[in-house]
């Protein structure tokens, strides 16, 4: 029915009491997103969201008080990389971590022991994950607005923040409905890539179409595709790359979009999409015309 | 941030490990002087190279050898007059020529797919890795350190034992290896890489060779320069444009190109995107922006003076899909830079998402021409630029 | 039959081409272990022992080609905790570390990698352990002299070295046979504990009786008593402790061997012994007795 | 080997933590100039602290407080006149006396158990931490360092929280905890005890209060001293008996008892044993002894040397299980001391294992008295040493 999150989250949120933490938590709860506690050092036993959220010292105290198992981070940068590593030690599986700009040696450290523990990192500058239902009964975890979605079957998966927003509004738009709006996050270091997040979709019998949202630098897209032209044959799937137009050696505002040399290039990345049967759009606003092409109907 | 060949030297020359000799010179007096040191030290020859930041001084002759003080100067004077890719040569290294038995590779980057640091050695070095990676693949030893521990000693010999270093060579190389990925950790680096990496006469040692990193590249990860100001103190401002400080100051994501429209956009990746879609429409992008997110109207009217800073700017589009940013900020940033700005562009705003209904009742009371979806919104800036109307 | 070593046991020797590396790899041979490599780094291509064994430069490369799967570390101190993560790297399950004088901050570093590989660690600072058997047929790791044991159906598990040597002399000469005799090391952090070995000992189905050869130091003792209460009482099980004479607070040799205040005291080791129902005997002379006061009979 | 409180605070304070000011001095005159200083600097009261490696000072009268430089310079006369369990007073440290709010607990040791760095927490600092054990177990909080990347920043956060420790205090507290672990790693330390960690007034400051390391205890890894000299050049070979001495620089195990009986052995466990059986014949041990491994003839001369310079030796057993070590050449060896030592005392020598035999006919031949079980020769010893024949 949805993949990473849905109404089996209990949500712990680290930093609630921060000015984005608060605005954010305020919005996920209101979608539905079941909040059971947040984490800020020395605010332990106070009461949050309206006082309807307890919070704790520490994520290990509010695993054990609240049975908290999946986390949103929007700690400061210089922190967060300690925040993750603090989540998966608690036993936190599912961890979001939303704060840009953290040092990426940082993250090479934090992933390795959210790998040891066994947990699942998104992000980190990443905006989160929607699984839509109705406003109250969905969940929604991370900045992503709740008003673009719409309750359905199609998978999205996301290097970028508003331009998946501008993906999924023109999905929504024509009628089609996400299964999980997924976005994975622009840095080097990620904790979930795109082929991860296939194959998360792929289990999920829920989903019945992939939508996926790249962008120039690295090759994460051509290992999701080689990925895909193997195991996910049986769904709909389309693509749009961003950066088609980007010069070479310019870092496009991602610290991950750069062209290097022969690598990272949009046109190598649709090529790959293609080969593993991704429709691959010009623009967003083509998407549903193309998933309509790829053979997705709506349920 | 790149660091210039002598700051990335002094980097490595302060983690201990073995760099030679060299200064920094701004003039050919300096740089005479530093050469007549050298020389009276014992160096054969001296080489004069310029500092800037691209790849490729050597062809455009900003690398070249000396064998005595005067021609030393008479180099510095040709080498200090160059302009490479449109950077002004204002600095050269002045340092001993080595005498090469051979060449090797290496270097620590942090690599996406490992999600780790790699690090990477051939024994053919002196060429740009991705001349090697290209003809003979094979020829490039990995390993991928340790996430917390660094690189460990025996992936440091096993590297060093494939490119075909022994006895001393190998326990200088397990030295440097190990070095790098230290300094990478420590110095919160994307990227060190020493090539070449060169062997040296060395009758003193058995074996009679050692190890001398010669030539060093190294980027600092720009996240991680607030808890470096040693490292920031080495920003080279003189060979940054000023409105790329201003933006990099603003925190404003800016890059120029060469087109006619100017684009403001909130998200790398809608940004990318929109420069396609003008690019798609006919027209051509003059720059990539990104605000960022939760952009405020200061934010916004910075953002409109760097892209009408650049004379080739022929109209302009804006194109905001708010979330945490709100579309009635913009709007309001916009009106307040209109009132501010020096020269008029035809431009055309798109914004959607959050607070767009108040954003779109400003921007009419303010005349602003309007378009609702993205790709309307690049096919009415390629007209504007071409002089036509929104 | 035999825990950890026997005849799968496909050995590389880290250090073969050193002073006791070299010797101690002639004797495993001669009692039958099963030698496939030596690792020296830079002697990659030579050949050792008589010429029968081939030398690689890395352990890698040594499994790749050999299909070794258990490792004996001949390395010097400064450079055995980087062997030891060598070997756990390499895919290499079992590794014997011989090595006394390991910096203990080295091998805190060294067992983490050790684990998250799902390798084994015996020792550091350990003689090793020998399933007996005929002289050309047996296996041996280590330094143990093949000429005290006997094979059989008593498992031992010694912290100390010749003490132990003096411990299987003793069986030996009784007539009573080892299926393994493990020596576990004496230092403060060791890759095998004692529980860990009974646990081994435990799963063995060749082992009928287990010697525990303990001393003064630490609480490995006592865990091991405490697991064996529950999981031990098919086995008949007897023990020594060395150090009932020892003075509080002074390091009796071995790194671990210190009675520090209430903790690590013999009298404290043996009350726990003999409360999950090991005979303790006050001389290793004893042991044989004890055994059959156990209610251990030759098989 | 233990460090003094001095260079423990020095260990510290290197690494960035906050030790307070303060001095050694080796006679009451530079403990009156340091006193002097420190009351000019503002302190109200010094403390001269005795610099003994064993504890207990405070009740031995090595700790007192002096108002003005002369009670320092009386106060040092009296502690440097002091022998605190056998061992000398040789230097004092002089120390402004602090103003303590509350005293916290806080160490970072080696722990077989986890087989990792733990780090232990008390609000109940001062106290020796095996009484707050004894005591109140659960007033002891716990973390196990990461094995590689140190005691991570929440760990020593959630530490901090848990004793009670917030705002500024916290901060400062993680800063403490995770710089013990650090100290801990770079140099080998088995033990870095912070006791008081002492809550002082700072108005200065945000909330008012700010941490100081008072004490100090450091235990270096012997196994670790070769690779760190500076450390090395700290051990206090002053309050090291030469016997001692000689012992560590022969790589021989030897701790001096009370007893009669000189015990040579190869192997610590088997010579545990050795003292165990000895105890069990009646008699009582000398000494505990271990030559090692693999020991050859010099190494047991030398051995013998050690153990003949205790004066109470009556009688001498030798223990030797060959393994590495060849019997013949510790018979050797033993026939060579007998040949230099400068008294007779009566010895029964137990040889088996490798080369058992060629050392028994070198012992017979010598005339030792030989026993072939241990318990054998425990009683031959206590029989010897009571004045009997072997």
């Amino acid at each position: 029915m949805s993949i990473l999150v849905g109404p089996q989250t209990r949500l712990v949120v680290q930093g609630l009491t921060g000015r984005e933490g608060a605005f954010h938590a305020a919005q996920m709860a209101a979608y539905g997103t079941t909040i059971v506690a947040g984490v800020t050092p020395g605010r332990g036993g106070e009461r949050a969201l309206d006082d309807r959220v307890p919070m704790f010292d520490t994520v290990v105290d509010a695993v054990r008080e609240t049975g908290a198992n999946t986390s949103c981070i929007f700690v400061p940068a210089a922190g967060a990389g300690d925040a993750i590593a603090e989540a998966a030690e608690a036993g936190i599986k599912v961890i979001f971590c939303i704060t840009e700009g953290i040092p990426v040696h940082d993250m090479v450290g934090a992933l390795a022991i959210v790998r040891a523990h066994g947990a699942q990192l998104i992000g980190p500058n990443c905006p989160g994950a929607t699984s839509p239902g109705a406003i109250g009964s969905g969940t929604k975890i991370g900045i992503i607005p709740a008003s673009i979605h719409l309750p359905g079957d199609v998978g999205v998966v996301s290097r970028s923040g508003t331009l998946t927003y501008e993906a999924v509004q023109s999905m929504t738009d024509a009628g089609i409905g996400q299964s999980t709006c997924l976005g994975i996050g622009g840095d080097p270091i990620i904790g979930t890539t795109f082929r991860e997040a296939l194959e998360l979709f792929a289990a999920d019998t829920a989903t019945r179409a992939i939508v996926l949202i790249g962008e120039i630098g690295g090759s994460a897209e051509e290992e999701a595709a080689a990925w895909a032209a193997v195991h996910l044959k049986h769904l709909p799937r389309v693509a749009f790359i961003a950066g088609r137009a980007a010069p070479e050696g310019r870092r496009m505002g991602h610290a991950g979009a750069i062209v290097s040399g022969a690598s990272g290039r949009a046109a190598d990345k649709i090529a790959a999409l293609e080969a593993a049967g991704f429709k691959v759009a010009g623009s967003p606003t083509e998407l549903p015309r193309l998933l309509a092409e790829a053979g997705y109907t709506k349920a | 941030m790149k660091l210039h060949e002598a700051e990335a030297r002094e980097l490595l020359r302060r983690a201990g490990l073995p760099v030679p000799d060299g200064e920094v010179a701004t003039t050919p007096a300096a740089a005479r002087a530093t050469a007549e040191r050298l020389f009276a030290d014992g160096a054969a020859q001296v080489v004069i190279k310029a500092q800037v930041l691209v790849g490729g001084r050597g062809k455009a002759g900003g690398v070249k050898l000396a064998a005595n003080a005067d021609e030393a100067e008479k180099t510095a004077v040709q080498i200090l007059a160059l302009t490479i890719k449109d950077l002004p040569v204002r600095r050269v290294l002045v340092a001993p020529a080595a005498d090469i038995v051979r060449e090797i590779y290496l270097s620590a980057l942090i690599d996406r797919s490992s999600r780790g640091i790699l690090l990477m050695a051939s024994a053919a070095g002196g060429m740009e890795i991705e001349e090697v990676a290209a003809k003979d693949p094979g020829a490039i030893i990995r390993e991928i350190a340790h996430p917390h521990a660094g690189l460990l000693p025996f992936q440091a010999r096993r590297l060093g034992l494939r490119i075909g270093a022994r006895g001393e060579l190998l326990k200088q190389f397990v030295a440097i290896a190990t070095g790098l990925v230290r300094v990478a950790r420590e110095s919160d680096a994307d990227l060190v890489e020493v090539n070449p990496l060169a062997v040296v006469p060395a009758p003193e040692l058995p074996g009679g060779e050692r190890l001398v990193c010669l030539d060093a590249k190294v980027t600092i990860d720009d996240s991680a320069l607030e808890r470096h100001p040693e490292l920031e103190a080495w920003r080279d401002e003189d060979s940054e444009d000023p409105i790329d400080r201003e933006a990099r100051e603003m925190g404003i994501a800016y890059i120029r190109l060469d087109g006619s429209i100017g684009c403001m956009v909130n998200g790398a990746g809608l940004a990318m995107t929109t420069l396609d879609l003008v690019t798609r429409a006919g027209g051509t992008p003059a720059n990539f922006l990104d605000i960022g997110g939760g952009a405020r109207a200061d934010k916004v009217a910075a953002a409109m003076r760097i892209i009408l800073a650049d004379k080739g700017v022929k109209a302009i589009l804006v194109n905001i899909f708010g979330g945490i940013t709100r579309g009635d900020e913009v709007a309001r940033g916009l009106i307040e830079a209109r009132g501010q700005q020096e020269r008029t562009v035809p431009m055309v705003v798109r914004i959607v998402g959050t607070n767009a209904r108040e954003a779109a009742d400003l921007l009419t009371a303010g005349g602003f021409a309007t378009a609702s979806s993205l790709d309307e919104a690049a096919e009415k800036a390629v007209a504007l630029a071409a002089g036509g109307a929104a």
